[in-house]
């Protein structure tokens, strides 16, 4: 019985790029990672926004209005929805003059509870330093 | 001897991501380490059967079925490669197609993972 | 010449677009671009938004986003594809998309 | 009315350079200018029928297959397709495939041409 | 009898992208417009390396050898070969501290006569000034 | 824990490097990241050079891009692919590609 934790780390801004779209979904996948492993083996995935990263999540994306896609904001909210670690780099956010208020911070809307932590980047380096190996996207 | 799960999600042509890793997967089967290999997102060009050969651009066929002959395990991200029009029909022999949980899963017991990003 | 750029990252595009010179220019931010717009990084808006030209942010674009037309600095012009269209084909000559 | 050349060499998933372009052409067609299409590189990737559709990913079919009914020229580099396992017969119905001179011969006669590079 | 003139401008260093190889190859398929064009009816590409592209125009490229890829080298001696303008920014040169002697100048081990232009940024701006449409890559 | 970073572009991974910390940190320079083990962008070598790291430069990738073993700075080592599968299982335990 052992836990294997994977740190994923988005940099990148969304859209532009698939990889902040796949880090969600990447992620989101260690809820059925089981069926691979023996009982009591888990591997677990935390995520955390960093640099021009943050922009990802910001709320309102109307992706799925303007061009037919899931939102990087639905993304982050599936993965509230699963209980998922998800960090936001405060200083980042600061950088860009954006606030808490800006940011997807909740799923209630699907009964999560799970919510976004707006950290200091001290933390995200500490998850960083607690995972097994880490994943930048 | 360890095991190295490397991730790639970059097209088969172009940043030469592919390129780097399957010779890295070479590097390290040579010395006797395992290899998982996942790739996703444009990375799953890479599991296409039947691509043309041409000096011009990156052509990694031959080394990966190779490589996989010498035990590398290779699997495409399903989901990313149907969304492509890369049917199972048309994936290169050897290579596999699950959902992203084989990649997770793969590190469960990997010494070293290497995740390597699309564009 | 009347030269139209798109300038679709948030930070690749610099160092061509500093040198282009036309005797008008446009800058017209798509894509990630649309930070250009937006963003100010420690208080600063971007140097972009200094040069001499007319500037256009794609509407479409900043709402995938999660930005909108309250967001843009005011020397930024919202437009849609439509005008996008119009902006082509009658006030510039030659396009680069950087 | 004028005619408007668009070259775009991104992926058709990753980057929305594709769903741009595809929307830029559907608005000068929308505005009664002609629009000629072509697609190079990563590109390419727009010319391959029977891509699954899925809200994760770009799926730009049906918008192309109805501009190519309203009249627009779309034609996607025959070597790069081919070297990337992109054959004639997986080609999307109303997509030309040709060489890069066609590209350039396009832009003899066109009023604005618009070139996006790729990742 | 006209001539639409193409400026082609290569900002990106090699290989990371396709971009500065399909500028060359592209480039290079003016030779073959004509077949598409009414007689006397001319479509040119002149080409300029500037910013990080002119990291294109190294010497002694293994690209073959290493990857089993051709070279950009390759590709722009091609482009001399037939008789294409190659253009390379002097001030970025220096900037990188290269000289004339470090880019490929010629292909005369295939018989070109044209050889490549080290030149001022004006002379590249000339070029974007007298060109009918403007390509970067 | 002990490090290893592959920087595989000349521009973009500034930003994420400059903050990235750890008891032992390695960088590797494969792809277009060559360039910052050769070129001196107005006499300077590149910022990253000045970090507390074991820098590394993948061979192939430098003769790839016309550049060779005398071309890098004299704090980074030239390695081959098997060198760097040595690195990767010996001397590092996460890696990180940027």
């Amino acid at each position: 019985m052992a836990t294997v934790k994977l740190g994923f780390i988005v940099q990148r801004p969304p859209y532009k790029s698939e990889n902040p779209k796949l880090a969600l979904t990447h992620a989101i996948a260690s809820q059925s990672v089981e069926m691979y492993l023996n009982d009591g083996d888990l591997v677990t995935a935390d995520l955390a926004f960093v640099g021009d990263g943050v922009l990802n999540c910001l709320k309102n994306q109307k992706a799925m209005d303007k061009y037919g896609l899931t939102s990087t904001e639905s993304h982050i909210k599936s993965a509230l929805m699963l209980d998922l670690s998800v960090m936001v780099c405060k200083e980042d956010l600061e950088r860009f003059g954006l606030s808490e208020d800006d940011v997807v911070l909740d799923a209630e809307e699907f009964g999560a509870d799970m919510v976004t932590k707006v950290v200091p980047y001290s933390e995200i380096a500490k998850m960083m330093e607690d995972s097994n190996h880490l994943l930048f996207f | 001897m360890g095991k190295l799960t490397i991730g790639c999600f970059s097209s088969l042509i172009g940043s030469m991501s592919l390129d780097f890793a399957v010779k890295l997967a070479g590097a390290a089967i040579e010395k006797g380490h395992k290899v998982d290999f996942w790739v996703s997102g444009n990375g799953t060009m890479l599991s296409i059967k039947a691509q043309r050969p041409f000096k011009d651009y990156s052509f990694l066929e031959k080394p990966v079925k190779e490589l996989v002959a010498k035990g590398m395990q290779i699997t495409a991200c399903e989901a990313c490669a149907e969304a492509r029009g890369y049917h199972k029909e048309e994936t290169m022999e050897g290579f596999k197609r699950h959902s992203m949980d084989w990649y997770l899963a793969s590190t469960f017991d990997a010494d070293r993972v290497l995740h390597i990003g699309g564009e | 010449m009347k030269l139209a750029v798109f300038v679709s990252d948030y930070r690749l595009t610099a160092d061509t677009l500093e040198r282009l010179t036309s005797d008008k220019l446009g800058i017209i931010f798509v894509s990630n671009g649309v930070y250009h717009a937006t963003i100010k990084e420690k208080g600063n808006s971007s140097a972009l938004l200094k040069k001499n030209a007319q500037f256009y942010v794609l509407h479409d674009d900043l709402e995938t986003r999660g930005l909108g037309g309250s967001d843009i600095a005011e020397n930024v012009k919202l437009v849609s594809y439509g005008e996008l269209v119009e902006l082509i084909f009658n006030d510039y000559e030659k396009l680069a998309w950087l």
